[in-house]
């Protein structure tokens, strides 16, 4: 068991209160609280090198730029990208998977061409492939998941044709915790059609070592604010021969070579994918966040996060009236806990804990098809980031008696 | 904040034996709520005779604020005129309002201005993020007075 | 004259030397330095409220929401919009500029159609309209400037008619200062086309007191990060009935209202053009950016920057061999100066000035069609924002005699 | 910053009278330079007879130091056959790179070592952002010696 409550002394806000009760958050899937060293890395920026970057021949502009594109080579490393220059910062995973679906999606479906997806999908991944579906006149196709909760291996390897362009999954599902076993889905891709994979890893990013050299995918998107970064960035990797033949999604400053009045070109990869001013210290705050991450170790989060499962697993199965939706083998998932309880609404348990304390998310998760498929229209999740411990699932689970009790549902 | 002031037994009552949930005997004006932050649904039809309300089916899922106070809601609005449901409405958003000082909505002296078992539903006034639960039943019932004109 | 040297305190990078010689930042155009009570909200923010917002039924996520919506209410009163649903918060100028080329634009342009822009537009407002001119076979067209250095209103009257759909104009040259009259522009354009006037006001609204009512626009886009906020944010303001009618540009979590396998509905507006997790903490500092600005008082800033602009342009006007680019009635032009000087390379201005502290932009700025126009390739350009006097433009000018005694141009 | 160090007399001549503008008598092998964040261009061609450089033509806009760098480099290299070139481009390159200790590309003693009026650039090291200006024609340089191929 990996203790990291040594941690929680970084993150400020677990210091404060609500209604008397100190706050437990169990809502790192939505989004993660920031440590200081994140938060004074911005801080630091602005009040003493900020400036925008790429364009200045002065010193601020330099080391601005310095500092952008240090947290570039960052993420690089962090992921193990062959060169910083196949990371392209966004506004987050959405704004990567849109851009993906309207500048690689428009440029290669035609009618007839298949796109596919799987039934756990959050929006992000779901919404830009109808939008390019509907101009393209590309299909849709979703492969089913088991009774395990896990993609259905056989139902994909049937589905995998020469019709299919584009694979797009998650890496692991914000509802279920499900941590899909992407080598095996990228042999079947590989074997089967000539589709590029796309990885949502908004919710595998923050919480499991990826190795992009091995992770079988051609792209990778993913969200700083869920990996105790700033909000307004993310990051969309690609493999390299890929970025160099798509075109960008947004023109402006910064991502051209040359304009003309009626034609310009492109600045070289990632430029091209970056118009405008970037997020400049959200990037910085990011990089400082993957430090963080380094620090603890992926390895030491992911054995964090695998006990904390397995421990509110075990405690949650001792709640009478509760359903657990997500993979029992521990080892294929991650720190993610929806289930419902009786007839209490989610709604109604998140404010039950809430009186507690105690943040954890109710609703569709962004993942309606999903929530269509176990047929329930919303789930109570709790998830869990390093600031988490034992002691968090306890009071979780003691709410949740006290919701049975008010809703008055019996023991036994 | 006060659980046990917003799970009132009434409250539980309606949300587990809501009311009115028939269809309407003649074809009526209808209005589908939706809130799609917390998923709550709620689809209305009602009848309107001569400016009053003579018939009311209500059904919809979500949580037991939103489909208490629509099951609560049916029963206040049947048999009751457009003027009467419009005070009814203004009363209990007030109830709802929380910049409202006090019990604004609930002072019984006023004409008609008792709004019965809905008065439950006063301590969702402290759980403000459901307020918008508690008051979509209401806004659906605007809509289908509107489509009922 | 207004003196808001005051307000130099809430700079902290005013604080930093560079080799020796305090920080005197001219690039305000490129980007602001940000004061302390931006960075405090922020700050504040991440450290005892911090959640992701909309979604979440739990008090730290309703105290994000509000203060989320919050900045919407404030940003809308700012700029006078009818109500906070016509403000959407994007990446930046550059993205709302983009959305608006690929929704508006890709939805209401043909073949044969006309797009039509000014010569002085950034990158920004340039490539997004070649991107969606060649993707529906419209055409660009551009209005000349006049030799003040504005847009040719003749020129103007007679481009307008109905086969132009679009009119995207700058609401301020970041590159002469140039303030357009949007009024009489609205008036052609309203009497001789049903085209939609767009204007970015990237430069515009840092700058001057804008009010949506009588700006006679229909969409108006501009950053953050120029306006003493943060990076990662920007605005795109619309009339409420072209918002409703127009499709979103990115699809995803928090935009939609139903999602089944194969087609959504969309929230409402401004929800609807929100995808994703949105930049939460940077409307937060832009709020608080805001605020600072509204205190000092726009009309305050504005004859600030009228006064530093007049005194620079004659102080710039006494330095042998200097050209300046630029109106020189003062009332129609903001507070950057563009200029070259004999033959020293405003690349090589912008080092010998660096080397005192001195922070000027040297290039194109992302301004080639412009540059083009002017028979340059480069000018250096001073900006000028709220932490700048007069002592900073006499610091230019000794800087521009040391580069003229270097690169050894005679006097007189 | 020693900003006499950057701008030595000779980079002002270079700037101010570009050697080598002339065309190439016979057509050659071409490249362009561009920086894009400064705007420097560079328009080079070479002729290459026998592994050797025989002609070279350059013309550009730029800033003083990225044309000062082109002009003294077309100087440097005309008559050097392909390894004296690389061996020269290492040696700029290595005076350019901030990294590298003390003056390393600049050892008169190494054979064929001596980069003559280029040393003046030397300077440019002390302000990095400029370092890419007076790489621009080296890096034009081995496209077009690729070309050449
Ligand atoms: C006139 C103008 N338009 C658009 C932009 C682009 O703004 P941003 O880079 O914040 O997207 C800028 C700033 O660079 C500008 O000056
Ligand atoms: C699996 C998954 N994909 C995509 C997203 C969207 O990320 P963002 O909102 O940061 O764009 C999320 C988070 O909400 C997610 O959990």
């Amino acid at each position: 068991m990996t203790n990291l409550s040594h941690l929680r002394r970084d993150f400020p806000i677990l210091r404060r209160e609500v209604e008397g009760h100190p706050v437990i958050f169990l809502d790192s899937a939505a989004s993660a609280q920031k440590p200081i060293p994140v938060l004074d890395a911005m801080d630091r920026f602005y009040r003493s090198q900020y400036a925008n970057v790429h364009r200045g021949a002065y010193r601020l502009s330099q080391e601005a730029t310095e500092l952008y594109e240090d947290a570039r080579r960052r993420v690089a490393r962090f992921i193990n990208a062959g060169s910083p220059d196949e990371i392209i910062f966004t506004k987050g995973t959405t704004t990567a998977l849109n851009g993906l679906s309207s500048s690689w999606g428009y440029d290669h479906l035609e009618a007839g061409d298949r796109i596919v997806l799987s039934m756990m999908e959050h929006h992000a991944n779901v919404v830009p492939w109808q939008l390019v579906a509907k101009r393209t006149g590309a299909e849709l196709v979703y492969v089913p998941l088991t009774t395990g909760y896990d993609i259905d291996l056989d139902a994909l390897r049937s589905t995998i044709d020469s019709r299919v362009k584009i694979v797009s999954l998650t890496g692991m599902s914000n509802v279920l915790g499900t941590i899909p076993p992407m080598q095996q889905i990228s042999d079947i891709v590989r074997a089967q059609s000539e589709a590029v994979l796309i990885v949502d890893g908004a919710q595998l990013v923050p919480h499991v070592e990826v190795d992009v050299q091995t992770l079988g995918a051609d792209f990778l998107a993913f969200s700083a604010h869920k990996m105790l970064g700033p909000t307004g960035i993310g990051v969309l990797w690609g493999k390299p021969e890929l970025l160099e033949e798509m075109e960008p999604w947004e023109g402006g400053g910064e991502m051209i070579s040359t304009v003309d009045l009626y034609e310009s070109t492109w600045a070289p990869v990632p430029q091209k994918f970056e118009a405008g001013t970037p997020p400049i210290a959200e990037a910085i705050g990011l990089a400082a966040a993957v430090h963080y991450l380094e620090e603890i170790g992926m390895n030491a989060i992911r054995s964090h996060d695998l006990d904390l499962t397995e421990y509110a697993l075990h405690r949650l199965g001792e709640v009478p009236d509760l359903v657990q939706y997500g993979p029992t083998d521990i080892k294929s998932r991650g720190g993610v806990v929806s289930f419902t309880l009786g007839d209490v609404h989610p709604h109604d348990i998140a404010t039950i804990l809430d009186s507690r304390g105690i943040s954890v998310r109710a609703g569709h998760h962004c993942a309606k098809p999903l929530m269509a498929d176990l047929g329930v229209t919303a789930t109570a999740r709790a998830s869990f980031h390093v600031y988490n411990g034992r002691d968090d699932v306890d009071a979780l689970i003691e709410g949740l008696h006290e919701a049975r009790s008010l809703f008055g549902l019996s023991e036994g | 904040m006060a659980l046990d002031e917003l799970y009132r037994e009434v409250i539980l009552d309606h949300y587990r034996n809501p009311r009115n949930r028939q269809p309407l005997g003649a074809p009526g004006a209808h209005a589908d709520g939706h809130n799609p932050l917390c998923g709550d649904e709620i689809s209305l039809d009602i009848l309107v005779v001569d400016d009053t309300v003579t018939e009311v089916s209500i059904v919809g899922r979500g949580c037991s604020i939103s489909q208490s106070s629509a099951s609560m809601m049916s029963e206040a609005i049947k048999g009751k005129t457009r003027a009467e449901i419009a005070e009814l409405t203004g009363r209990f958003k007030a109830m709802m309002d929380i910049d409202t000082e006090g019990d604004a909505g609930l002072d019984p002296d006023r004409p008609g201005s008792v709004l019965g078992d809905l008065e439950a539903l006063q301590g969702v006034r402290k759980f403000p993020v459901r307020i918008k639960c508690a008051n979509l039943a209401w806004t659906t019932l605007e809509e289908a007075l509107g489509e009922a004109k």
